[in-house]
């Protein structure tokens, strides 16, 4: 990466900076509309704050609705992108360099989003920092405090990391820009490619990369802990850690694919994420798509075969009673739809590919519905049973938190490019080089001599 | 520096610094909050053990984070000043 | 130091639930009104549970009466992040209001659905502020609040027997619930003490507790209905 | 010192303020509290007062601090409830302090229900009335004045009743189900007994009751849920056993040992199959009937003609298969149940509910009284007792001048006691039509007092066109209820935590006993107590009234009443029961302490306990119970044989009698216990039988207290409305869910309620509480649900002279 490139790489790359430097009107209004969705939200929980959480349509028994749905759904979101982008750059997969940024990006935005919705979900918000104050460290919620803030800083860190390089080729770009440039020279940490430098670089994303995996991991079991810990029938399971960071990776990947599509739309980025990028991400969906369903089979077949009476229950609500449209549209959704689509090559189009992750996003938000309502609405002692219905309210900070989570993703598209320009132009320089080596590292070495064994033996 | 946007050395290094003690803060600050929760359950008697054990992870964990950050920072920073001035534009 | 706990004899229990209004009194545990109430937002901390099984005219209803249980193994202790619900040396599972900070975990957690929350600030008309007990704090909205084993009685208990320079008899801590009481189905004492009534009645063949294998250990027991066997 | 609540909550606050510090235990908590303490201890005071939110009597404790009533508690040494008390009293605070209370008297200023009300002086009021009731004397119209009263039990009863008697008119009515201070007409008419019920529960070793819902609102709830306890696990020996006959799953059904569902109106069957099976089996108590009863075998009188006895008619006519169908109650139940009866002796029949069983119910209550007599249930521990009176002062007597004793004379406004009505001592459901048609005089002025019957009552719309036929109404309810809103004038009473209150309470138990009640507090508003005002109208009216009326108030009408009880020389004031055992121990042994030099003394006692008891009442021997002309337990009654002529004389003859009173027995089997078939029910997919019933927690009088409304019962959570109870089954085939609303459909009208679907209630059956369903009643009673008695077909109990409500035919269809 000498600095004789940068030049090139401006004009060839130039798509990547356009939403930095001619953003669009288009995308300008849509982020105002998405402010102004955000800022309804933020009505809606003054509107909260001031009346109480009664504002809500949470009851005696369902005393978690929406707000934690999201919360949990958000959080496994938050799995798309660190984990992985991790995972995929662990495994030097070469088709990742287009894909990683835009994960981590998606990580870091849906985790403030999800935490944000645990204040929403507090009875008494202004209290939450009672919990560094007379914090417990007994309660499972101290450690999805301890562990998403561990999980933020990691993919944070995770994110900035490789953004070093293509910072200080914005800094180089945008000198004309007085306090842009300032920024990125601040951010850039004075990077000039030297080999050194790369070095340091690369070993530092090595290391969170591998750091950043467990990290991912432990958030999604310690937030299903939140459900396994209690003694609620159909929570207290053990199988929930993994089935929550099995559910968290599909539906991260779904986003991933979902937000993909989208960007590739509007900042016309086809000749960067190409079909065989969403072909693969497919192909992981579709198995992530069946490992959510071996987990939700086991899960849903030990609870039925043991036959504890509160188990049933809750079970018979999800399967033929009050929760069975949610419980069936979710089997479908995450299920059905991308087995059908994803399990075929023809359909694993862009077009199938997005209908699928849709598909996912939807059922994988009605899993964790499913997953936190049912239960609370049956107790185990005879207990009138409750039946939830969201408030308006509610749904306006549902929709506050998707709409800002857009937002946010957005408005960091505005400042940085969406994909890695240097890695993309590391895979042309080394990447190529690199994999025709491991390639070549995989087969037998005497492939050579065995093609001319053959002619001897023909000659 | 031909660039009159463009801050001097110092006064990037300033901010960069600036940038780094406010991760210092936090992970010191997220450090000292867990050794308050340490605090409290030895206190209060509240299983001391498993609030240890927890930290046992967590803060080395943090104090990792920090120390890679810190790596790279300087690393970068400093690889750049032993290469010379990379930069000709 | 003693260990509270009750023992509530189901076969005398009658259901009229004198002991859930005595508690709303003595607790300034506020109304909801109609509205809250059809949306399953009482806040009642001691309730009457009951289940019927069969079908006319082959039928069986069962009342039982569930205070907090005051587990010695609280799942709702071992969840609150901030230390607002506690279990106290004398065994009461007590909760400080103005520390909650309203995440109802500790609902979720508790299997007996015992822990009600505020969802508003619940006003009732100024002149039945009256009625208030000035003993018990008032709590206000956002806050997860359950049965204290009215503990302000104990304290008061203590204060008197302190005042008189002596020490504080088992017996004149006694529950507002257990207190009223019609039928004389409550018990409340020190199982510390094994000659007291509750520790003589829980030894019985018909004692039970609820939900007995989570393994909460309640100290609040159950006697079953049917023939006699305790000693009372 | 004194200190604001206001301080003493900041106080408190202060501690839990120390608390969230982060000290955890409560030692560190108290440190906090200790200051507050100091200053609280002072100000609490226990008051004793009398519950009067049911006609239980239960003795109640109130708290007091800084004049403000915060708590309601039973009075521990009351003998009715010993401590114990139910939800209604301890929801007595709420009415204290209910915000829509009538602050000052009323006079109305609209047309009458319109609602517009112009606050006047209790001077002004007072004068008015005066003025009133003096016109009417001067005009020797004093009969034309009518006094409702509601279901209470307090000395305010004899007061009222000296009140008309002393002005002039027989018009004193009393509008209730519950008799407790009333014999009970089986007793009467079987046993002679002259004294209100008793049952020996406590000692009983089987209770079998017909539809008396002996856990939720019989005469004494708290009296009989402490016996309750007690019988079950309390008493040394075999824990008592329980049968309940109910058409509906009650909570006393579930709670009893076994449940006998039984079609409705038929118990009289069911107790004379039970008969049956008793005495073909020879296990009756021989000794008992062949001494003491009559009418048990065929019998000759003494002009030689011969009569059946009660043996014959039940072994003729109520074979178990003929009662099995009747009442739908399995045959082997029928047989286990007599048997149960007998071998568990001592046994109780209750046969004492409420409401009607049904029209002519005197014959139910008899078949089910006959029990008793079989069993010998009577003159040993565990059975029948009788109460003794209460020995108070007797009141100065009334000298009547000429034209009181004129309007005294006037035949009652309602006809009780008279034709038809023989039997009945109150006829509210002649009321309103006699009114209307100013038969047999018109009616000139109205009292209500503590009484509601344009809710309580089926026949709302003919009260109310009667209502516009009287001049002038006055009401005494401390709330704007339904009634009194068509009221002219309010003169709002106080609730019972505020005033004086005295009751010789009637109970289910043998003991009699005086309650003693001071006013725990200051008025909240200018209220006043209406025993005051009636004094006060007495002594203005002047004449004989005002002798009639020698108290200066109801404070000093309760010392010059009580200073019987000091004289009497028996009872005591009540005390620990440690200290009544040692007491009766020495009684036993002839000694008697005399514990109170002075009346003072005994008054100060008096009022600082509470009540005064005799527990001697409860021993009662055979001769005691039994005070027929014959002297002994009539199965064949001849006291019913005389009524019955003495009213044929009245109404011309015996066959128009019997059929005004639609009776088809005719002989003998007049007087004897019998059972007459119940129309057919008519049978449609969506045609059921109402039953109404009363909740423990809610009367139409505690409508207006929201914990009550929080809390209706505890077989349904149900709050802030009532619902309509159908069977599982029926239900699904109507498409109705449970939780729909449902239109519940009379002949008379339709209303909207909640539906539950129970497995408990039988197929043929709906069941609805009383209790909401006000129009009125302030903010917390009005429009919660409906009122059942919207869609009651009045059927009337005419013996009784009082409304059946449970029976009608509805319609129920999905809204």
């Amino acid at each position: 990466m000498h600095s004789s490139r940068h030049r090139l790489n401006f004009e060839e790359h130039r798509i990547l900076f356009d939403p930095i430097q001619n953003p669009r009107r288009g995308i300008s209004i849509f982020m105002g509309i998405l402010l102004a969705i955000t800022a309804w939200g933020g009505f809606c929980y003054i509107l909260q704050w001031r009346y109480g959480l009664g504002a809500s349509g949470l009851n005696q028994p369902v005393l978690w609705g929406f707000y934690i749905t999201n919360f949990v759904f958000f959080i496994g979101i938050s799995h798309a992108g660190t984990l992985i982008s991790a995972i995929l750059r662990m495994a030097k997969a070469e088709w990742r360099r287009p894909i990683t940024r835009m994960a981590e990006v998606i990580t870091v935005a849906v985790l403030y989003i999800g935490a944000a919705n645990i204040i929403f979900d507090l009875g008494r918000p202004e209290r939450a920092f009672f919990l560094f104050l007379y914090g417990r460290y007994q309660s499972p919620l101290l450690w999805d405090a301890s562990s998403i803030t561990a999980y933020l800083t990691a993919s944070s860190v995770f994110l900035y990391l490789p953004l070093i390089p293509d910072i200080a080729i914005l800094r180089d770009r945008f000198a004309d820009r007085k306090w842009l440039h300032r920024f990125y020279q601040v951010f850039s940490f004075g990077w000039d490619g030297s080999p050194r430098q790369q070095k340091v670089l690369n070993i530092g994303i090595t290391i969170m990369s591998v750091v950043v995996i467990p990290i991912a991991v432990s958030v999604h079991t310690v937030i299903s802990y939140i459900f396994s810990m209690t003694l609620q029938p159909m929570w207290h399971s053990t199988i929930f850690g993994p089935y929550f960071v099995c559910g968290a990776i599909f539906s991260g990947i779904a986003a991933l694919i979902v937000m993909m599509v989208v960007l590739r739309k509007i900042y016309h980025l086809e000749p960067y994420l190409k079909p065989i990028h969403f072909n693969y991400l497919g192909i992981l969906l579709l198995v992530m798509s069946l490992l959510w369903f071996y987990f939700t089979f086991s899960e849903y077949l030990t609870g039925f075969f043991g036959h504890e009476p509160t188990e049933m229950r809750v079970f018979w609500s999800k399967v033929t009673g009050t929760y069975a449209p949610y419980f069936w549209t979710m089997v479908f959704f995450n299920f059905v739809v991308p087995v059908l689509i994803l399990s075929f090559r023809r359909m694993r189009t862009i077009g199938g590919v997005l209908v699928a992750s849709i598909s996912v996003l939807a059922g994988m938000w009605l899993e964790r519905f499913t997953i936190i309502v049912p239960t609370l609405a049956n107790p185990r002692l005879p207990f009138p049973s409750g039946i939830y219905f969201p408030t308006w309210i509610e749904w306006g900070l549902m929709l506050g938190s998707f709409s800002f989570f857009v937002f946010l993703y957005l408005l960091f598209s505005r400042f940085f490019p969406i994909i890695s320009i240097w890695e993309i132009e590391e895979g042309r320089e080394v990447g190529l080089e690199e994999v025709e080596e491991r390639i070549r590292s995989y087969l037998p070495e005497t492939a050579g001599t065995f093609n001319s064994r053959e002619k001897e033996r023909s000659t | 520096m031909t660039n009159q946007c463009s801050w001097g050395e110092g006064k990037i290094f300033f901010w960069q610094v600036v940038v780094l003690v406010t991760f210092y803060v936090f992970i010191f600050g997220v450090v000292i909050w867990i050794l308050r929760l340490i605090w409290l359950s030895w206190q209060l008697k509240d299983v001391f053990s498993g609030s240890i054990g927890i930290s046992l992870v967590a803060i080395p964990l943090f104090l990792f984070l920090l120390g890679v950050y810190n790596y790279v920072f300087w690393g970068i920073l400093l690889s750049r000043k032993r290469s010379g001035q990379g930069r000709k534009d | 130091m003693a260990l509270w706990g009750m023992v509530i004899d189901l076969d005398k229990c009658t259901a009229c639930q004198a002991c859930l209004i005595a508690c709303k009194s003595e607790n300034n545990v506020p109304f909801v009104g109609k509205q809250q109430a059809d949306r399953g937002r009482i806040i009642s901390w001691l309730e009457i549970i009951s289940e019927t099984e069969g079908e006319y005219p082959e039928v069986r209803t069962r009342f039982i009466p569930r205070p907090c249980l005051h587990c010695d193994n609280p799942p709702c202790v071992k969840v609150c992040p901030v230390y607002a619900t506690y279990r106290n040396p004398e065994g009461i599972v007590a909760q400080i209001w103005e520390r909650c900070i309203g995440c109802r975990f500790c609902m979720a957690a508790c299997p007996y659905a015992a822990k009600y929350f505020n969802w508003h600030q619940y006003r009732i008309p100024e002149s039945m502020e009256k009625g208030f007990n000035p003993d018990v704090y008032v709590r206000r909205w956002g806050v997860v609040e359950k049965c204290t084993f009215c503990s302000h009685r104990l304290l008061r208990a203590r204060d008197r027997a302190a005042a008189e320079k002596r020490e504080m008899r088992a017996d004149e801590y006694v529950p507002a619930c257990v207190e009223v009481c019609p039928s004389k189905a409550m018990y409340f004492g020190d199982l510390n003490d094994p000659d007291s009534v509750v520790s003589v009645l829980g030894r019985s063949p018909r004692a039970f507790h609820l939900l007995e294998d989570l393994g909460t250990e309640p100290k609040v027991t159950y006697l079953m209905e049917g023939e006699r066997h305790a000693l009372l | 010192m004194r200190i604001s609540r206001r301080h003493f909550l900041k106080m408190f606050m202060g501690a839990v303020a120390g608390l969230s510090a982060g000290c955890t235990d409560f030692e560190k908590i108290s440190t906090g509290w200790r200051s507050s303490e100091k200053w609280g201890n002072p100000l609490e005071e226990w008051i004793p007062s009398i519950c009067q939110q049911c006609i239980g009597g239960c003795g109640l404790l109130v708290r007091v601090i800084e004049g403000r009533a915060v708590k309601v508690v039973g009075n521990p040494l009351h003998p009715v409830n010993r401590g114990g008390i139910c939800p209604k009293g301890l929801a007595g605070i709420q009415s204290l302090y209910d915000p829509d209370r009538i602050q000052t008297p009323l006079k109305r200023a609209g047309e009458r229900g319109e609602g517009k009300w112009q606050p006047i002086s209790w001077e002004e009021a007072t004068a008015i009335v005066v003025e009133r009731l003096r016109g009417l004397k001067e005009k020797r119209l004093t009969n034309s004045l009518v006094i409702i009263a509601g279901q209470f039990q307090d000395l305010r009863e004899p007061l009222l009743h000296r009140f008309t008697d002393a002005y002039g008119t027989p018009n004193y009515i009393r509008n209730r189900c519950f008799t407790p201070n009333e014999v009970s007409k089986a007793h009467f008419l079987m046993q002679g007994v002259t004294s209100p019920l008793g049952y020996d529960l406590m000692n009983a070793g089987l209770i079998l009751s017909f539809g008396c819902s002996l856990l939720e609102a019989w005469i004494s709830p708290v009296f009989q849920l402490r016996t309750f306890g007690h019988i079950r696990q309390e008493r040394p020996g075999n824990r008592g056993r329980i049968y309940v006959v109910d058409p509906r799953f009650s909570v006393s059904a579930s709670k009893a040992d076994q449940w006998i569902p039984i079609r409705p109106g038929t118990d009289a069957a069911l107790a004379l199959g039970m008969a049956y099976v008793i005495i073909q089996e020879g296990i009756y108590d021989r000794k008992f009937v062949e001494r003491n009863t009559f009418g048990f075998e065929d019998w000759t009188d003494g002009e030689g003609k011969s009569h059946v006895g009660f043996k014959t008619l039940i072994l003729n006519e109520y074979k178990p298969f003929t009662v099995s169908s009747i009442t739908g109650v399995p045959v082997e139940d029928i047989f286990s149940l007599a048997r149960a009866f007998v071998n568990r002796r001592p046994a109780i029949a209750l046969g004492e509910k409420g409401l009607s069983y049904r029209p002519n119910d005197i014959y139910t209550r008899m078949a089910i009284h006959s029990l008793n007599g079989l069993s010998g249930s009577l003159g040993s521990k565990g059975c029948l007792t009788v109460q003794s009176d209460v020995p108070l002062t007797a009141w100065p007597g009334t000298e009547q001048e000429e034209s009181v004793r004129f309007g005294n004379s006037q035949p009652r406004i309602d006809g009780a006691g008279q034709g038809k009505y023989v039997l009945a001592t109150d006829a509210m459901e002649n009321l309103p039509g006699n009114i209307l048609a100013g038969r047999p005089y018109p009616v000139e002025v109205l009292f209500l007092f503590h009484t509601d019957p344009l809710f309580s009552h089926p026949k709302r719309d003919t009260f109310i066109k009667a209502f516009e036929k009287i001049p002038f109404i006055v009401s005494f309810s401390p709330f704007l209820d339904e009634t009194s809103h068509h009221a002219d004038l309010i003169l709002p009473d106080h609730t019972f935590l505020e005033r004086w209150q005295g009751s010789p309470v009637r109970h289910s138990s043998g003991f009699s006993l005086f309650s003693l009640g001071r006013p725990a507090v200051e008025p909240v508003h200018s209220t006043r107590d209406s025993a005051d005002f009636l004094i006060e109208v007495a002594r203005r009216l002047g004449g004989g009234m005002a002798k009639a009326f020698p108290w200066k108030n109801s404070e000093d009408l309760l010392v010059q009443t009580t200073k019987g009880l000091y004289h009497s020389r028996e009872g005591y004031v009540v005390s620990l029961p440690e200290e009544e055992a040692f007491r009766q121990f020495l009684e036993k042994a002839g000694y008697r302490i005399q514990e109170t030099r002075s009346f003072e003394i005994f008054w100060d006692s008096l009022s600082a306990k509470g009540a005064w008891w005799s527990p001697a009442g409860s021993s009662a021997e055979v001769r005691k119970l039994i005070r027929t002309p014959s002297g002994k337990f009539e199965f064949y009654s001849n006291t019913l044989k005389n009524q019955m002529k003495r009213a044929a004389d009245e109404v011309g003859g015996m066959e128009r009698l019997l059929a005004d009173l639609g009776l088809r027995a005719r002989g003998d089997r007049l007087y004897l216990p019998h059972y007459d078939a119940v129309e057919a029910q008519q049978t449609a997919e969506s045609i059921f039988t109402l039953n109404t019933y009363r909740l423990m927690s809610m009367s139409g009088v505690t409508a207006a207290q929201p914990w009550l409304q929080e809390t209706l019962a505890p077989h349904v959570a149900e709050s802030w409305e009532n619902w309509v109870e159908i069977n599982s089954e029926r239900a699904r085939n109507l498409g109705i869910r449970d939780g729909d609303r449902v239109w519940i459909e009379s002949r008379k009208g339709k209303i909207r309620l909640k539906a539950r679907i129970l497995p408990t209630v039988a197929p043929s059956l709906v069941h609805i509480p009383f209790g909401q369903g006000h129009r009125a009643y302030g903010r917390w009673a009005r429009g919660r649900g409906s009122n059942p008695n919207d869609v009651i077909m009045t059927l009337e109990d005419t013996l009784k002279g009082f409304g059946i409500l449970s029976g009608t035919q509805v319609k129920i269809t999905k809204a």
